[in-house]
């Protein structure tokens, strides 16, 4: 397992951070190291809340994202600040109502309907992270599909599994139908 | 006075609440896909001032008419 | 049995050591960003029959924790820099009465209100000096998730061993960190309890000590000897004494039961320093920056160490004194403007070269700013 | 765009918007401060906004006033300094529930025990926002909060009982939704020689609202609109409608000596004897 | 020689004769605790008396119980810990004027607002006296204090509404000359469930009897005697006999959940759950 | 004029020296051994139209303090130890916000209540890193009434000068001394006031430097300039900026303001120095000892010398450097357990050995130890 | 009862404050030369055990008889 | 002027404190140094208040009484604790009414009637102080009556300065009585 480096924006309620925690729990459950972090304060209420997941299969000594690997944006706000200092092929993952306002310095961009998709298709905007996260996984291949829905429902609250498991359907398609 | 004065929204200040809409007493305002308010129905408003008082952004407000302007 | 595994945050690292060592009373008042170890508390201690207090400001949180524990509850309390600043007086209270008692500061960015969201180490000075007065004080620093476990559950038993305070000086770091943590068993660590005055046997000078004690045991309400608490100067009867050979007596008996025991009490970790010649002195979550830029130097062919002080009050004196034999350039990183560093440069005196680098604004320390101080202090030299 | 002529004439419109949450009703109480000196007329260079720390106690940063954010709970200590050594300035404290009555309770008492000619201000949304969402003084027996997360064990100060007690001769408590009638009490407030303060009852969806189910501000705005009546009114409400209600209005107004004057006639006392 | 056997019961025989000041009445409070405790049956190793700093704080230092003499101001916060912390013991706090009222104020108030089961006894003697004589909260405006050269400004509490408007549930005043009934109300407030506080009027004339030439103890226990009336005689007397006389008596009594009961509940809420 | 010569109490002569400086706030809490300031206070500031007033804690005391100072008005607070500790936070704030004041601490027997009528130097330390974060701060230390009346003066001009607080760091025993005292005649002494912003002229970015300024000259409520102050970091606005950019910049000039004119600031007493062998290092009433000390050891053929430590904080490092390299052996005598000899440990780096002689528990100096000692070390190295 | 209690002076204790003699409803009690407590008129006491209720340093107050002896 | 250490010892209210303001103005105004310093707390309000005064020619550095050359004592109390650590040949001046529980180690020992003189002949037991300081001038010969008066004065209540004057006398008188 090589040293990966995530960096998850969004707003306030979008649920980046749970988004963080599962990620770094799945590859716990894994046998990787992981670890994950945050923005406080009134910048994680706002637009451009942050978390960041380092997975690797070594020690993690540094504690924070230096140079993201992938980098996933829901909202302008976060795209437009923390759309930076990535990684030169890092893989970017932005929601469709995003503009990009400058270039990324990375050709690996995915322009997905995230949030459409959570409140028309999985019809809970609150999935607009789980759909992310399988977006994510779809393109990286992190996880199979059981490990990780396991580690989602291991967060989530109990009676939302059918619901989990359809954001999760609707993430792999997004990236699917944009790889076809 | 007040039909000099004219309902002003200034959307980038706009957080889109809801409040101004939800107490608005002629149903003027509404919230658009964007979540911000939006002046939908500018005729029915009384000029009550009740949206200027309770938008905690100061984002709508009725604009008092500048003289000789 | 095997060890549970979890992702786990600092905070909550320090909460469930606190569990495992015993800890039964929290009593504080939120502040980023330690807040999560009070809401963790306010949900655990209740499954476990413990109490939760949320007081009207630091002073009381401090007070009814210190009330807590002379009680007989392991307590603790919880706060960073503006709260550590309001606890200070009755820090000295916990000293002076030698009451145990775990105190925990998330570091953030300061002075005053400062940078509430950002992480540093600036108050290790503050940590040893912040109360009136002359008292000694142990502070330990966790480099991990983990080691906030393993160290929380030490300062209680430092706590009560040495009927003393104990600091678990951590920061926003590793406080707000969530990292893999193999969750230690019941047994796999030590948990030291209370030494109580035995009941029924009543001691009429209950702060003198028995043989075989390093301080007197504790009284419990309700064994008997009823005996008097004071943060004054007081003999062994435990009531008041303005003479100034009981207080010279007493302070040394303050003194001399940490100092007479930092063998016990301080632990380093050495890393890379057998064969190292730079060395790095760091202390929580900085030392993982410097442990990265060792990575990195020793691949690069340069052998640099990091001798990383797990207590930092008392500070390890030898272990540095014996580092700057090995060595002669002694850099000192941590997040501030510079404070450990005046402590390794007095132990030092001049037998190597101390560098400070580190700064007090938020930002943590990168691997590249420590190797390139390391390439051009060893420059300088050729 | 340019904002109204009342936000333009007592607001740092470069500071705005605010960084209040969506809903947030700080924005709301503010702009009653600003419409209340606005009614009196009083001098924004002579007028003083102290605040400590809090969601709330960032509001100063957004008035254009003589503005002083301090340290937590002690802005009407430092209010006190200010005043009594400048009698001449207007001195506002704007304050949460937190600031003013935890931390910030005892400097609360003593200000009113004084009588000093300040007005405070409480922001009071029944919990801390700043730091996330903790129980506060004013939080009630029962409701959630991340460190009440079985419900709140305590039981919660009527600040204006509380500061009656101490010796506030002018107390009155108003709602964000009942915006009116709160800038009429925080101007009485501040015209009031003494020391007065005004419980503005407020809303944090984001965090109340959040963890007690009361849903987003508008919602909780209508809770308020809902659930206070106006004291007088309450009075006259037969038994079985009072349950469950809250009430707004003027609690107490009484003349008593105020404190930086009486020091003031001290001063001439000494000075006329030398 | 032996002393009574309340004070051979009671007391620290081996720290007598106290410290305190010929006349100093503090000596007749200590006692009248101990009285109370006596009449009560209380059991001494499960009673902890704990104090903050002052000259009355030093009470405890006398009394054969669990004693904890800790920083100025914070004793009802120590106590809070231990009473949160082991429910089943009697914890009583001693404390002065200062220490109860000016840096202590905040501690004072929270503790009443939880009405959590403690008592608190106020040796009130309306001045510093560890210090020399500064004024306190309680000093009557215009008396004199090494701090109010010229008479002091500020206004007085009345303890007892400071603690009833902060949630106090037993409320009551003696005084050091009328010494039976203030035994029977310390009496009352430490049987009572929930918090209760007796504001015990106290003399220093070291202090405040020299500087405001109330003359020795005697002459200030006379003072008591003359200008105290009991609070039901005094509603009974006509105004003009009213004025300048101060009252004694009990003022508030309220049943309200105690605080740490209600903790208890939520354990065993949450541990039934498990 | 003549000067008038009176007995003058060193707490007095605290109040004297304010009054002179232009002092016209008083905000504290009673506590021995400092009380007599405020009792003074009390008398004195109505007669010149000051204010006094008794706050509900030490918290208060400060916080009403700055408050004061904020609104324009030269403002003192005075306390001990215990207070010491509960001013620490508002400290930092004054420091953040750049607000003069000047804050004294008459020091006691501690830590905690410890003994509270005994004298004591044990607040050192605590004087520089007793608040949360990274700050510098200035302290002041006099001998005797009379400088006690100077350092007062001395410490206003700083506050002023640098828009900080400053502390004068008194002990019971100069704090409660009677001495013959020549008092400074108006003119004597440098008294220097408040730089306030221009009355019309506005300042866009309050807290940028004009041309000349050491610090930017303060806004007068009243003058248009409506500024903010607040303990977050700040940028030139005055506004809160959450950048660790800005703040380092910030931590820069709060620290450069000081340490940029530390030749300023900095004052020390060279006693028997040019020809001596062992030298002490001293402050305040300890001081006394030393020079009494010395006449005694001079007489009897050794050449034993004082360096005073006027300014404490910042240390005169460049003097102990200096003497370090003139001397073999340095005691520093102080009346504690041992703090300024860490500091002093710290700037000699090795270059000549460092001794201590002092205690904490309430009893002074004495001549004949000090002379001992000398004798000891001397002997030693023979 | 009262009548098998015995009024008793703790000399050592008693600090010389007067109280018990102001107050003693039957003038049993002096100030001496001292100015400490003397018992001067024991037979006018009526063991009302005011003395001791309000001597603040426990130097004065009726001993109880002991059984038996 | 040589180095005299004076430790003067009574009850908190027999103004001892007084007493040592008032000589170390006097030596003050005759152009010595004089510093003078006194117990705190609760010792000083209980029968052993302490307070010290050292005059000299030369400056005064220590500034602590190391060994009395002159004890004053007006309480048994203050005998017990005080007269002790005395000079070889120093000068000690105690009330009649007290009784030396020890030798204090030197011969020069005046027992006077101070306070029955300040009670009876001057009338006015709170003069005892005066009458003390009195007697100490004339023992040591400090001051002249005419500057000694003069610092009386200065620090007494306006209205007190007959009996002052004669507590000046029934000092003076006492000690040459006693020599007498
Ligand atoms: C000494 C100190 N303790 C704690 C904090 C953390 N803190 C900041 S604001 C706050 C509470 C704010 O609550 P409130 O006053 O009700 O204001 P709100 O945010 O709800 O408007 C707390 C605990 C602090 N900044 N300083
Ligand atoms: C933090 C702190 N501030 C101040 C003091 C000094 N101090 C000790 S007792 C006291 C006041 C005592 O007054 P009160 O509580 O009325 O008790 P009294 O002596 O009158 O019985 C003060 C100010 C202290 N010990 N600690
Ligand atoms: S002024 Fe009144 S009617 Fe018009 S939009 Fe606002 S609330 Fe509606
Ligand atoms: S109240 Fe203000 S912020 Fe809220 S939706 Fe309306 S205009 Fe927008
Ligand atoms: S957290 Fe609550 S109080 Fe703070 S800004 Fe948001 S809604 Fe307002
Ligand atoms: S100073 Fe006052 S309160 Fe203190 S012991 Fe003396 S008389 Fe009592
Ligand atoms: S018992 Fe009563 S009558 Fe007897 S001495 Fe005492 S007060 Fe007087
Ligand atoms: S009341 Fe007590 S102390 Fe006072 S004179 Fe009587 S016996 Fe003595
Ligand atoms: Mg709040
Ligand atoms: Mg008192």
């Amino acid at each position: 397992m090589k040293h990966i480096e995530f960096r998850l924006t969004g707003s306030g309620g979008q649920g980046v951070l749970m988004l963080g925690v599962i990620l770094a729990e799945a590859a716990i459950n894994k046998g990787y190291n992981a670890i994950q972090s945050q923005s406080y304060g009134p910048e994680a209420r706002g637009g451009a809340s942050r978390c960041e997941v380092i997975i690797s299969g070594q020690d993690i000594d540094f504690p924070e994202v230096q140079q993201p690997d992938v980098l996933l944006a829901l909202t302008q706000l976060a795209a437009d600040k923390y759309a930076r200092d990535l990684k030169a092929d890092a893989i970017v993952i932005i929601d469709d109502s995003i503009e990009l306002s400058h270039d990324p310095g990375t050709k690996n961009i995915y322009r997905l309907p995230i949030l459409v998709t959570a409140r028309d298709v999985v019809r809970k905007e609150l999935t607009a992270n789980i759909v992310s996260l399988a977006a994510i996984n779809q393109i990286l291949g992190l996880f199979d599909q059981a490990e990780l829905l396991e580690a989602i429902l291991h967060r989530v609250p109990k009676g939302t599994e059918i619901l989990n498991q359809r954001a999760v359907d609707a993430g792999i398609e997004l990236v699917q139908n944009h790889a076809g | 006075m007040s039909d000099q004065k004219q309902l002003t929204l200034k959307r980038e200040w706009c957080k889109g609440c809801g409040i101004c809409v939800a107490f608005c007493p002629t149903k003027v305002l509404i919230m658009d896909t964007d979540y911000k308010c939006t002046i939908d129905n500018i005729d029915a408003c009384i000029k009550c001032g009740l949206c200027e008082l309770r938008c905690p952004d100061y984002a709508i407000y009725l604009k008092e008419a500048e003289d000789g302007k | 049995m095997a060890n549970k595994i979890a992702l786990m945050q600092g905070n909550e690292a320090c909460v469930q050591g606190a569990l495992y060592a015993g800890y039964r009373f929290y009593a504080g008042y939120p502040i980023t960003p330690s807040t999560e170890i009070a809401e963790l508390s306010a949900l655990e201690l209740p499954k476990v029959g413990g109490k939760f207090i949320q007081m009207e400001d630091e002073i009381g949180g401090i007070a009814a924790a210190i009330g807590a524990s002379i009680a007989g509850t392991k307590a603790m309390t919880a706060t960073s820099g503006p709260g550590f600043s309001l606890k200070q007086e009755n820090i000295g209270y916990a000293v002076m009465a030698q009451i145990p008692l775990v105190i925990v500061n998330v570091m953030r960015g300061g002075p005053s209100t400062g940078l509430p969201t950002q992480s540093a180490q600036a108050d290790i000075m503050q940590a040893k000096w912040g109360s009136h007065g002359d008292y000694p004080m142990i502070a330990l620093s966790p480099i991990s998730v983990r080691e906030t476990f393993d160290l929380t559950v030490r300062a209680f038993n430092l706590a009560e061993k040495y009927r003393t305070p104990v600091m678990l000086m951590t920061d926003e770091v590793i406080g707000h960190l969530r990292e893999r943590v193999e969750i230690p068993v019941e047994g796999e660590l030590e948990v030291f309890d209370r030494i109580t005055a035995e009941a029924g046997k009543l001691r009429r000078r209950p702060y003198e000590k028995e043989p075989g004690e390093i301080v007197p045991a504790m009284s419990v309400f309700g064994d008997g000897n009823r005996t008097h608490t004071t943060g004054l100067f007081y003999n062994e009867t435990g009531f008041p004494s303005n003479s100034t050979e009981n207080a010279k007596i007493m302070l040394d008996r303050i003194f001399s039961k940490i100092y007479d025991h930092v063998d016990d009490i301080v632990q380093v970790e050495e890393y890379e320093l057998a064969d190292c010649e730079v060395a790095f002195v760091a202390f929580g979550s900085t030392s993982r920056v410097v442990k990265a830029a060792i990575k990195q130097l020793r691949a690069d062919g340069i052998k640099a160490g990091l001798l990383r002080a797990i207590t930092i009050w008392p500070s390890p004196e030898k272990q540095i004194r014996a580092l700057a034999e090995q060595v002669d350039h002694i850099i000192v990183a941590e997040q501030n403007e510079g404070q450990y560093v005046r402590e390794v440069q007095r132990i030092v005196e001049g037998r190597a070269k101390v560098y400070h680098i580190g700064r007090g604004n938020g930002e943590i320390l990168t691997p590249p700013e420590l190797i390139d101080l390391v390439k051009e202090v060893k420059h300088a030299t050729k | 765009m340019q904002p109204s002529k009342l936000v333009q004439k007592y607001f740092r419109e470069a500071n705005l918007p605010t960084i209040w949450c969506p809903g947030c009703s700080h924005g709301i109480t503010t702009k009653a401060i600003a419409q209340a000196i606005e009614n009196l007329g009083l001098d924004k260079d002579n007028t003083v906004i102290v605040s400590g720390i809090g969601c709330s106690s960032r509001a100063p940063g957004y008035m254009a006033f003589n503005t002083v954010h301090t340290t937590h709970g002690r802005a009407i200590a430092f209010a006190t300094g200010i005043k009594l050594s400048k009698p001449e300035l207007n001195v506002i404290v704007i304050t949460g529930d937190g600031d003013a009555s935890a931390i910030g309770g005892n400097h609360l008492i003593h200000a009113a025990r004084r009588n000093i000619d300040i007005t405070v201000v409480v922001f009071n949304n029944n919990i801390y926002g700043m730091t996330g969402g903790q129980y506060s003084p004013t939080t009630p027996t029962g409701a959630f909060g991340t460190t009440a997360p079985y419900g709140n064990v305590d039981q919660p100060f009527d600040i204006l009982k509380l500061a009656e007690g101490a010796g506030a001769t002018y107390t009155a408590r108003g709602t964000a939704y009942h915006t009116k009638q709160l800038i009429s009490y925080i101007t009485k407030a501040i015209d009031h020689k003494g020391f007065s303060i005004v419980d503005a009852i407020s809303v944090c969806p984001t965090y109340y609202g959040r963890r007690n189910q009361a849903g987003t501000g508008v919602q909780m705005m209508v809770w308020l609109k809902d659930n206070f009546v106006e004291k007088t009114v309450y009075d006259k409400l037969p038994e079985d409608k009072r349950a469950g209600k809250f009430t707004y209005g003027e609690f107490h107004q009484e003349d008593r000596p105020e404190y930086t004057a009486e020091y003031q006639k001290l001063i001439e006392h000494v000075r006329g004897e030398q």
